[in-house]
């Protein structure tokens, strides 16, 4: 149907198995509806210039439409402004931009929620003991991006933890948190946040990771100290080593997310405003079109929704 | 035995006579290596033609039109100006790694004592470029008082700054839209003019007119020179009568405020004030300033070729988006195509010597 | 009659060598000072602890009767010494011209000067031509030439040019003809006598015995990082100055 | 008038006396002055030894334990291993820009040449070694025979190294779990064993070592004088007889070799096998060597300094974690103590001068 | 006699400047040859074409009747030309030993110069000093001190000392005393004699006219980038050579 029509797909990163996958998502469905996609990437997590470059090049070579996970929700605006202008269709994907509006329409998870999820399972796990827990977050790094903070904060919520400022990381006053830290999002950041912690406080027993790939790195400081089997970790994410890890118990739960489907949503929506100029339209009493996010655990709580980790392994990505 | 005769009183005899060898001037080709021994930053600008013209013949219109080449001018307008504070570090034997937390932090600064003070928009434009020269001056008096080596105080700068910016924002981003309204000041460098589908803006006119100035200075005043001797052997300048602290601190504190001038030209840009920005400054400056010929030992090379460095690899990334290049691909190629371009610069240079 | 320029007890230590050993030195108004002494006798070391080239550790430098301390070589210069060095003190990638008028760059006339600051590039290479021409200099082919395209004697020649042309009070010279040919020394010799017929004295390194004998009104003779003694090259030969500079003979008792 | 006795054959009855000015080595100072001038590592030693006691004395037991002095031995190793690499290379007046992505896409090839293609894990880290000495081999070919920039070879090595390496492994991860049942080979960088309190792994192990190796070749081999010749002055060394290519290409082989030992190590440390570590390398062992008071322009430094660079680093990062400082404090904290680090070095060298 | 070393028709441009203009040269075997001419006459561009430091534009070098061609010094020394450069070719970072021997190090005999490859700094630093003793360089006070810390005529005779020590076909000396004392000067003469005495042919690039009548065998005149005339010293004086060279008198006719 969509012959001659070109799409663009820009992630943060490629280097984060997440955005490989939705990067995999589009490219199946663009191939299955005959649309040339083009993807591009800035070079680190925040990279928001090439961003933008990406979206003129976009504008340049004439696409039809653009799928967007964008790095900096605000400063983005022009720049979609400018495609929307030139009469380019620009769903954002995974993260909304600022204002939520600024794009005909975003197919995301719910980054609080998937924080939230997690945080009341560790409550609900821990049971009485969640009163005197010793909490330690690893988040993502110095510059608070907004998945971070969202996921963060949406665990410390969960978990029954005063927030101060929802927007800021690390401004509770609990004593039940011991302290954050940065990982980076890879192991090497989540061993050396989590060793960070230990030494500071060795009696940790709850951990919140970013990413299971934060969560797989803490584990092996855990497991240096021979403490693996008494700490509770969560993570967010639902790529399969992460489930696979779930499986295992080396993460309690994880909150999966579904790159592909946004994806190939996204890719669908593009190729029918390319037809016929139809919009997608937004999820029932929400402004975005949420793809969903599950909790995968093989330890179900009371009152946390969950799923297994089989059904997670079918639906993981990366 | 050491004998002598009165032998040196015969050179009153010497003919004056200046040495002259056989004319080797003619030649169209003799014409170039001289102009490329009396104006270096032709090697790059050859490159960057010859990238041009590549990408010309095998995209076409899409890369070869006013509004594409254009388009590059505004991609790398934050880096060419960045990269213009970069060379006269470099010029120095220095490095600056804290260029891009400057233009980051000044932006901030512009923006929040806009609108988290509600302080005019033109005394907090002010305030952002001092801020930048204050920070700027601070890395110059570390390296030439305290004698330090630059890479690392401005590293230490670098995470100073970030730190201190991410602190002072709270990481929240200033909507482009409220900027618009109440403070189009900061947005100024981002005005756009067309001339016949080329689009310019403001910040890229200030980019040009930035280098052309540096080029100016550097080559025509005292400063200029004095900038070249502190690179080039600073005991030799300091005994020759140049006065290396002041000529380094001035450096600094110049680049200082021209990322300041970036942090504002990034708004223009960007649109809004955000704190995440230009984490890549540095490497990409640094970049363009090498790929353009100037040495990172210092002393030689001239800022026409760091703006076309930044050009080039300007080009190289939007040829190669244009060309339907994934992006883990087209990091690879750049990676090749930087090499290449030294490579053939390199060439240049041999064959011209 | 006062010395110009005075030192007294100069020490100058690196780490465990001292290369100036309470040293006294003297420069009196409009003659020419040779300085004669063997390799690493601390002679180089001397003359940078009098020009501001280097802080001595202790001692003072007195100039036309008062006391200063120059805590680098462009105070020195603007009192009026100027120094070429051992190692010559050019930047090697910049031109002849550029390196001549380092830090008092001449710039040009009206507003083009004044606000733009434009150096007088004209006015700059035809001055360096001048003094070079004096010099004999005139294999070199193009003012505009870096300087490290230049011949070893090329080079100091330049140096030469530099401070002959700007020296007001008292120059010094570290062993200026060391690398120059026979006719290029010559002019040296011809420029050093012209200086001082310009009422300006004239320190003058040198390893050339039959060049100090030529024009030294006095000889300075260091050894072992201090002053051995002063002799008038009219009462002593050679022979005598190689022989006190070496230590085969004994020094003559007052200087 | 040139006049001329026979003053040169004087020289003969001059003494043979050797100058000896009055001996200023007897008092303890002047021990610790000549010390420093033989060890320069001496220094960062003692800013080191410094910063252990004061965090020590404001933490308590909490940091001065063997087991938290040993976490930052475990911390530092990665960085501490591919630093000893980056030290070579700096000692040449180079820079290599693309450490990091060799140990990376070495430690890759280690897992994916196991896992994708079940080979034998010994021959999978074999593979993985020579993978980083032959890019480590054409970093210094290209500098050494091309004589191209070090920066920007390295610079155009890293991205292309780092883009094959998300193109081979497709971004995936191999988990600690899958290594330890079917290739724990690979993680034996990672092996512990205690020694009261104190835990140390293989790797930290083989980081000590491999300092220790390098400071002997580097001073006690012919090779290790002409790397250092080299730095100092290339045309020089040239000229002397060192053959400048030879010794540049196999110190950036070398140095490449030791990244994927680095890459092994990492595997050692973060259990799994994951294509985007080692991202801060680059910009780590910069700083552990800058610190560890080898100088950017070559030949002057020495191997130990940077060992005692990456520990200083590594000990400031703990002790400010475990003061309490939030992840920005510290970053922006770890900017001033860099600075500070380097301004008592200078200040120490300045008066033992 | 066929000349040890022969160029023929050499030819080097810098840019613009015509360094050697076909410039020709024979080294008999045994001799002393002096290579005298003005600042930038193209003296050391010639010796650089010929001990490979730099490979000429045009022309052909012959060693012991092969034609040679080496890509670099290393080469040149393997063959058995030693060349101390005006420049010197020193590293300054490191020690006086560590230059002597940079590039044919000594090895510790035993297992230990074997396998771990050691250096036996021993024997260098002994060898190092005996060789400036023999050159009177005696005020060294440290054989491992920094070349950068020695005075401008130790770090020449330091470079002395090496090629002495290792030549074996020919020794070239760009202007080996230029920085060098009296004393040091004689020494380094006196060495000259000593290594032609040895039957090794010896290549001295000097301004000092008095020092190349008395110890050349044959005086090479450079002029304008090219062999102007040989001269025997026995047959013409000082002034007849100055005046050769700076062209105040016309060359002899045959060489
Ligand atoms: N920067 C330095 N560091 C250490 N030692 C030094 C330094 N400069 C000079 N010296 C030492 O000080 C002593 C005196 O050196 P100086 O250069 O003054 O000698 P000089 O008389 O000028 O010799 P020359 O005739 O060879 O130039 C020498 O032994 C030298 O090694
Ligand atoms: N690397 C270079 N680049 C450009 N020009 C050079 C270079 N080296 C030498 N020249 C030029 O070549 C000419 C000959 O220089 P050379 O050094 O051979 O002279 P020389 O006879 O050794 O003089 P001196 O007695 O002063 O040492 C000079 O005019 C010099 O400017
Ligand atoms: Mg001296
Ligand atoms: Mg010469």
């Amino acid at each position: 149907a969509g012959h001659g029509v070109s799409a663009c797909l820009i992630t943060k990163t490629d280097t984060n198995p997440f955005f490989v996958k939705m990067r995999e998502g589009a490219t199946a469905k663009a191939e299955e509806l005959g649309i040339t996609l083009n993807s591009y990437a800035g070079k680190i997590d925040g990279d928001h210039e090439t961003q933008v470059a990406a979206i003129e090049t976009c504008i340049a070579n004439g696409a039809k439409g653009i799928l967007l996970t964008a790095s900096d929700t605000s400063s983005i605006v022009p720049a979609v402004q400018q495609a929307r202008d030139a009469g380019i269709l620009v769903i954002a994907l995974d993260t909304p931009l600022d204002p939520i509006d600024a794009a005909d329409m975003t197919f995301a998870t719910d980054n609080f929620l998937a924080g939230q999820l997690i945080g009341q399972w560790a409550r609900a796990a821990l049971g009485d003991d969640a009163a005197n827990a010793k909490i330690a977050t690893l988040d993502l790094n110095v510059s608070q991006p907004t998945v971070d903070v969202l996921r963060n904060q949406g665990f410390l919520q969960g978990f029954g933890i005063d927030l101060a400022d929802p927007n800021v990381i690390g401004d509770e006053t609990d004593p039940r948190l011991v302290g954050s830290d940065v990982t980076d999002g890879n192991e090497e950041g989540g061993r050396r946040a989590m060793e960070n912690l230990l030494a500071k406080d060795p009696t940790i027993n709850v951990v919140h990771t970013i990413n299971e790939p934060a969560a797989a790195g803490a584990y092996e400081a855990l497991r240096s100290i021979g403490r693996e089997n008494d700490v509770l970790v969560v993570s967010v994410d639902g790529g399969c080593p992460g489930i696979q890890n779930v499986k295992e118990g080396v993460i309690g739960a994880t909150s999966q997310q579904y790159p592909m489907l946004m994806a190939s949503k996204g890719i669908e929506a593009i190729a029918a405003w390319a037809a016929d100029g139809t919009k997608p339209s937004a999820t029932d009493g929400k402004d975005f079109f949420d793809t969903g996010v599950a909790l995968v655990t093989d330890n179900p709580v009371d009152g946390v929704e969950s799923i297994d980790t089989t059904e997670g392994t079918n639906l993981c990505w990366g | 035995m050491p004998s002598s005769d009165n032998y040196e009183s015969v050179v009153g005899k010497a003919s004056a006579e200046i040495a002259s060898f056989a004319g080797r001037d003619k030649r169209l080709i003799d014409r170039f290596h001289h102009a490329l021994h009396t104006t270096p930053a032709l090697v790059p600008l050859i490159v960057l033609v010859t990238a041009i013209i590549i990408f010309g013949l095998a995209l076409g219109t899409r890369f070869f039109s006013p509004f594409a080449l254009t388009l590059i001018l505004q991609q790398v307008q934050i880096v060419g100006i960045v990269a213009a504070a970069q060379s006269l570090v470099i010029l120095t034997k220095g490095i600056d790694l804290s260029v891009g937390a400057i233009a980051v932090i000044s932006s901030v600064v512009m923006g929040q004592f806009a609108f988290r003070y509600g302080l005019p928009p033109g005394f907090a434009v002010v305030c952002g470029l001092a801020l930048g020269t204050a920070i700027g001056a601070l890395n110059g008096w570390l390296v030439a008082q305290m004698k330090l080596p630059p890479f690392i105080v401005t590293l230490g700068m670098w995470q100073i700054v970030l730190a201190a910016n991410f602190l002072y924002s709270q990481n929240e981003t200033i909507r482009s839209q409220e900027i618009a309204e109440q403070a189009p000041l900061l947005q100024i460098m981002g005005a756009k003019f067309e001339v016949g589908g080329a689009v310019f803006t403001l910040g890229v006119v200030f980019m040009v007119l930035l280098v052309m100035v540096l080029a100016f200075v550097l080559k025509h005043t005292a400063w200029g020179r004095h900038v070249y001797a502190v690179g080039d052997d600073p005991e030799a300048a300091e005994l020759a009568g140049v006065d290396v602290k002041r000529t380094l601190i001035s450096v600094y504190a110049l680049a200082g405020l021209i990322c300041a001038f970036a942090g504002w030209a990034l708004i223009g840009r960007i649109g809004s004030v955000s704190p995440t920005s230009g984490q890549l400054l540095n490497i990409e400056s640094i970049t363009a300033v090498v790929i353009g010929g100037i040495s990172l030992f210092g002393g030689r090379g001239s800022i026409l070729g760091t703006f076309f460095g930044a050009l080039i690899v300007g080009v190289f990334t939007l040829g190669l988006r244009l060309a339907g290049a994934d992006a883990q691909w087209t990091f690879l190629l750049i990676g090749v195509l930087i090499i290449a371009a030294v490579a053939v610069d390199q060439w240049i240079r041999k064959v011209a010597a | 009659m006062e010395p110009i320029l005075k030192g007294r007890g100069l020490v100058k230590r690196y780490g465990r060598v001292t290369a100036l050993d309470s040293c006294d030195f003297d420069l009196m108004p409009g003659e020419i000072l040779a300085v004669i002494g063997d390799n690493g006798a601390g002679k180089s070391s001397l003359i940078k602890a009098v020009s501001g080239a280097v802080i001595p550790d202790e001692g003072t430098v007195t100039l036309e009767g008062k006391e200063v301390r120059f805590a680098s070589p462009i105070e020195a210069r603007e009192a009026g010494i100027e120094t070429v060095y051992q190692t010559l003190a050019m930047s090697p990638a910049l031109s002849i011209a550029d390196n001549m008028f380092m830090g008092r760059e001449i710039r040009k006339p009206g507003w083009r000067g004044k606000w733009l600051r434009q150096l007088d590039r004209a006015a700059m290479e035809k001055m360096a031509r001048d003094k070079l021409t004096e010099l004999g200099l005139m294999t070199i082919q193009n003012i505009n030439q870096a300087v490290e395209t230049l011949s070893g004697g090329q080079r100091q020649g330049v140096a030469v040019a530099r401070a002959a042309a700007f020296g007001s009070k008292v120059i010094i010279l570290d062993e200026p003809t060391a690398a120059l040919g026979v006719k290029e020394s010559r002019k040296v010799l011809e420029l050093i006598q012209d200086v001082k017929s310009r009422g300006i004295p004239i320190i003058l390194i040198s390893h050339n015995m039959p060049h100090v004998f030529e024009v030294a009104d006095r000889i300075h003779v260091h050894r072992l990082g201090k002053r051995l003694c002063v002799i008038d090259p009219k009462d002593y030969t050679m022979s005598d100055a190689v022989a006190f500079m070496t230590g085969a003979k004994d020094a003559p008792e007052a200087a």
